[in-house]
């Protein structure tokens, strides 16, 4: 592996993302901030590339009932089931705050029935401006109506895309589920679709029971798995579906460091999404940004670009 | 809740004595300034050495803060207190705070009682702490002896404290809300903080006689309102725990669906 | 739920899996423990239900080059590549010494071919004598001849059974590979085929980037994650495959305390396996074994049979 | 490598001291009586503190056994090794061992010298307490003046130690194999721990005229043959350095495959 020698001088860590240029590889992933605009500015915007909304849906949604998060090791269990107040209100009332920030918008979309999708999308089209990509996240493993089904298959992220891109001309991302059992293909068909990146990936179905009541945790029983856990599991999914589409691929699970920031940069990630590490620290983007900048300075790499995709190796 | 200087910081453990019944008083340092702390508010807290296991900072209520310190009660109930009360003086810790925008504020002229069970007076000593003036009576409820020490710690900070337990083995015999009922004439306003039985009986006493405001519990992730983590029902919808409280007004809240 | 209420004398844990009893619920998986009986006693022995030899193979392996373990957060990745002697020198040399200390052996063999796998069967049932259990493992990640695919599908694990159950007629258990998009339908495909119980389930494919070497950690780039990291997922694996089939099922997947054990025991599993854990506490087997038995008297409860999927809950 | 009496027992730290350049010397004390170590055994440790992160154990080579005690020499390099020297004394650790069927064997009659790069001298100290009767000479091989406080540690224990160091800066100039190519007339056998490039180096230049045992490091898991982890390619096959080494008969080994 060569990564190009270039002079000392401080390295470009923009990015870009099919039409889209972020200030920053880091991305804060959908689900973790609040959609209100004094977390939108310093000291927490220092090296954020953008950051994804919480899931939204055509509707309000309340959410699931009982315990909706639980430690594990190294990881964290959740069971949010995408409680939000509609893109309604958030088009009206968040997004125009949001956007003042300064810092790029993704919308996460969280995909219910074909209808919905279309609905959201002719909403958000209204304010495309404040709006640097849409999301589809066809991932959540909390919602039984739908959201689950579209991501595990090609043919179902096929109907998506078939219906999104029609009405949706903007930046166009999906967020793939772990659950799939082909995602390769499943990434293929994204980009078939239109798809201009691809977010590998969600969190992973798992369950916990508490000992105590000798019960199931979650009232829905089972729930998504994120933080460092996962890392080498969604570093091996990126691995694999950035080796088989052509668009950029975002990387997503278990982002602690700069070292994971560097390893999914390595695989082929044109950027990462860091979710659960913000509830273990709150700065944690900036002080990535920082260490990521300073051991880039220390190999010689003047742009992020230069790394993308370097450390692959070869599949046997 | 302010964040424009960062919730996040650094504090360093200063003192930690051992008050019986598994509890401990843990008092920090910090080197930046801390904003102004109200009553009701709480902390993220866990030591720097975790790293990924554990993964989430633990909530605490504030018992007293300064410019550059904060103090916390804390029961050893799990993995991650048993860490943190095994922890050196000195050590460094993220404290994320202070959190919450539902707190414990007085109202001119109404008569106020404060209402606790177990570790749930951590809060109300903060309470106390700033409208002393204009509270009536506290009632410190504990299951036996084993709180004697947490008791005179806190007695020692609040004049006129009324002990009681459930078994009498300290203080008057009965629970907190029983005792209260005893002691009071008509009261305007409760501010209670105990576990779920606890705010449950108090609700029953007092509840549509008195407003009830209490400071709840709830898992959390990020404490800041970002993950929807710490959720409770209440008659405006599912309101977070860490944003919307934690003190919330009881006959809002649907209790039988508090965890 | 309610378990039964019993006396207070010592809880029995011995358990059955099919038409074999062992005096504990607690076995050592597959490829952790050395082929050398000097560690089949005391003080390793105590608590311990049954030990599965390391992945045997028809023929002797050497196993893969390069870096073979590498630690994650809470996890472990490996990529041994089922280094062995093979099942004959495993028949002939190590299987009598083994036997000898009275823990039950489970022979944990390698599908590669089916003609493979018929060969190996046919050289144990002449020690049939000795071998508690045959343990299938249909799952193995890091071997590209074939291991992978029989456990990905209810087809896959069709066509071993077919051959297998014809050959070998002492206890049979398939060891499933976590990789599988429907294991529900693996599951029942090796119950169809005359399995006497299964084990979920195996490690999770994962990889790792050395940072400093800017490559893949492991020269087959792709290795087994396994640990507490996993055990959340392992145990919703669990829990779907319990509920679908009637076979005895065996949990394995991160278990590292009673909690686990019991964890797993609730959602259905009639044992559990439990492997990284040894590498982290040689003694972590007694242990478990002793706080179990408490937590058994603390909870009054008389035999394991008594905790076995009385946890469950309803899904949705 | 016994284990009848089971090989996983507690100890406590009870004396650390750092030497400098990032190597600290850290003792051990144990309730349960230690079986006895040969020089080239090592134990797989941590503290107890490590639940699940850190998980698995790091090996370190005895510099130094009794019966209720275990001395190591620790160079930080990583995560693990930085948490360990952080531990106070009367930290509670994990004290697996001793590990290791291979281990440095004097015969009668031959001559022996020693060769160290860097930390690998821990191992070869408690050869030299072993077999100082027979060793010719030792020498210590580092790159620079940063190893001033290990080289004169070790000196402190072994009558005669040659420092080399890489840029001169301590004792004489040159590497380790260099300078025992200049000390030494013929030499039926080396006993050699250090960085695979020396371990090269010393098999060039001795290689074919004197027997080279070395102990060799590889990535552990459990430590006692089980799981395959730790393998390096030999004449006789895939070995697995914890229960057939760790040391080793160079000229069997596939030098260009060690990691
Ligand atoms: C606003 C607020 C203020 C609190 N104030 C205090 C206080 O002043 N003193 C005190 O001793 N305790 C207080 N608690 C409870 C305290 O947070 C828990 O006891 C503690 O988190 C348990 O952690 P553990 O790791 O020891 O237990 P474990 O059971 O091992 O915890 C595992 C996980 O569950 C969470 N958790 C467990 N119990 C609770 C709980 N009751 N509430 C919230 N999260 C929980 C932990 O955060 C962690 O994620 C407060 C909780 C809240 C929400
Ligand atoms: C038989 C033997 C004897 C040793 N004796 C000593 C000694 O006396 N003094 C000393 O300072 N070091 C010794 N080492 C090396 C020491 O084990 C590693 O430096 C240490 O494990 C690194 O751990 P870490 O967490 O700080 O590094 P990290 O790089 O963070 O370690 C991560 C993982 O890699 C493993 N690892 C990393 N480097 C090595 C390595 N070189 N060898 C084996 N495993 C490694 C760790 O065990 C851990 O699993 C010895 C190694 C072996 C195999
Ligand atoms: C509390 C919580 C809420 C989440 N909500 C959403 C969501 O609404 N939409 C979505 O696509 N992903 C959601 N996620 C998934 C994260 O965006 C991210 O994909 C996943 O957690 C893996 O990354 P991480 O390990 O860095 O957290 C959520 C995750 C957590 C922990
Ligand atoms: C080093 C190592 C070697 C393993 N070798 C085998 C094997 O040969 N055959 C097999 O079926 N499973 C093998 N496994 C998988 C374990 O038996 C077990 O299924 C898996 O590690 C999950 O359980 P755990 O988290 O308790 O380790 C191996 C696991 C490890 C860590
Ligand atoms: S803890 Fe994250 S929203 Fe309250
Ligand atoms: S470390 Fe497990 S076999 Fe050597």
């Amino acid at each position: 592996m060569s990564l190009s020698d270039v002079s000392k001088s401080l390295p470009d860590l923009s990015i870009s993302i099919g039409g889209l240029t972020l200030p920053s590889p880091l991305i804060i992933a959908s689900g973790l901030w609040p959609h209100d605009a004094s977390f939108w500015q310093e000291p927490y915007s220092a090296g954020v590339g953008a950051i994804c909304s919480k899931g939204l849906t055509r509707r309000p949604r309340t959410g699931n009932s009982g315990i909706r998060i639980w430690e594990t090791p190294s990881g964290v269990l959740n069971s949010i089931g995408l409680q939000n107040r509609g893109v309604e209100v958030f088009v009206k009332e968040e997004l125009p705050h949001l956007a003042k920030s300064g810092i790029p918008v993704i919308v996460n979309l969280a995909v219910e029935s074909l209808e919905e999708t279309i609905e959201s999308l002719v909403l958000l089209k209204s304010v495309v401006k404040d709006i640097a990509a849409v999301e589809l996240n066809v991932s959540c493993p909390n919602v039984d109506c739908g959201g689950m089904a579209w991501g595990m298959s090609a043919d179902g992220v096929s109907s998506v895309l078939g219906v999104a891109r029609k009405v949706w001309e903007g930046e166009l991302w999906v967020k793939l589920t772990p659950q799939a059992f082909d995602l390769p293909a499943v990434g293929r068909a994204a980009e078939d679709g239109g798809a201009d990146a691809l977010v590998v990936s969600n969190t992973w179905l798992g369950m916990a029971i508490d000992v105590e009541t000798k019960k199931p945790v979650f009232d829905r029983i089972f729930a998504g798995l994120s933080g460092p856990a996962v890392f080498p599991l969604a570093l091996r999914c990126l691995y694999e579906v950035a080796g088989s589409v052509s668009i950029p691929v975002i990387g997503c699970g278990g982002v602690c460091s700069d070292e994971d920031v560097l390893a999914m940069l390595l695989v082929g990630a044109a950027a990462v999404e860091i979710g659960s590490m913000l509830m273990h620290d709150l700065k944690c983007i900036s002080n990535i940004h920082e260490s990521l900048t300073k051991r880039m300075v220390l190999w010689g790499v003047g742009s992020v670009a230069d790394i993308i995709g370097k450390g692959r190796g070869d599949r046997f | 809740m302010q964040c424009s200087r960062g919730l996040e910081r650094e504090g360093f453990l200063i003192d930690k004595a051992f008050l019986g019944g598994g509890v401990y008083s843990l008092r920090f340092e910090t080197q930046e300034l801390l904003p102004a702390i109200l009553p009701g508010q709480f902390f993220m807290v866990g030591p720097h050495r975790w790293k990924s296991d554990p993964f989430l900072l633990r909530p605490f209520a504030v018992v007293d803060g300064s410019e550059n310190g904060v103090e916390f009660l804390m029961k050893v109930v799990g993995r991650g207190t048993k860490d943190i009360v095994s922890c050196e003086r000195g050590t460094s810790f993220r404290l994320r705070g202070p959190l919450g925008n539902g707190v414990f504020t007085a109202t001119r002229g109404r008569s106020l009682a404060l209402v606790a069970g177990g570790i749930g007076v951590a809060p109300l000593l903060c309470a106390w702490k700033f409208h002393s003036d204009v509270i009536s009576s506290f009632v410190f409820g504990v299951s036996n002896r084993d709180w004697a020490g947490v008791a005179d710690w806190a007695s020692s900070k609040v004049s006129g404290l009324t002990v009681a337990s459930d078994d009498g083995s300290l203080g008057c015999k009965g629970t907190a809300p029983d005792v209260l009922k005893k002691e009071g004439d008509f009261i305007d306003e409760i501010w209670a903080c105990g576990p779920v039985p606890m705010l449950k009986a108090v609700y029953e006493t007092f509840g549509g006689k008195s407003l009830i405001m209490a400071s709840l519990e709830s898992r959390m992730g990020c404490g800041i309102g970002g993950c929807h983590s710490c959720t409770v029902k209440t008659q405006r919808g599912m309101l977070k725990v860490c944003h919307d409280g934690p003190v919330f007004d009881l006959s809002e809240v649907f209790l039988d669906e508090l965890i």
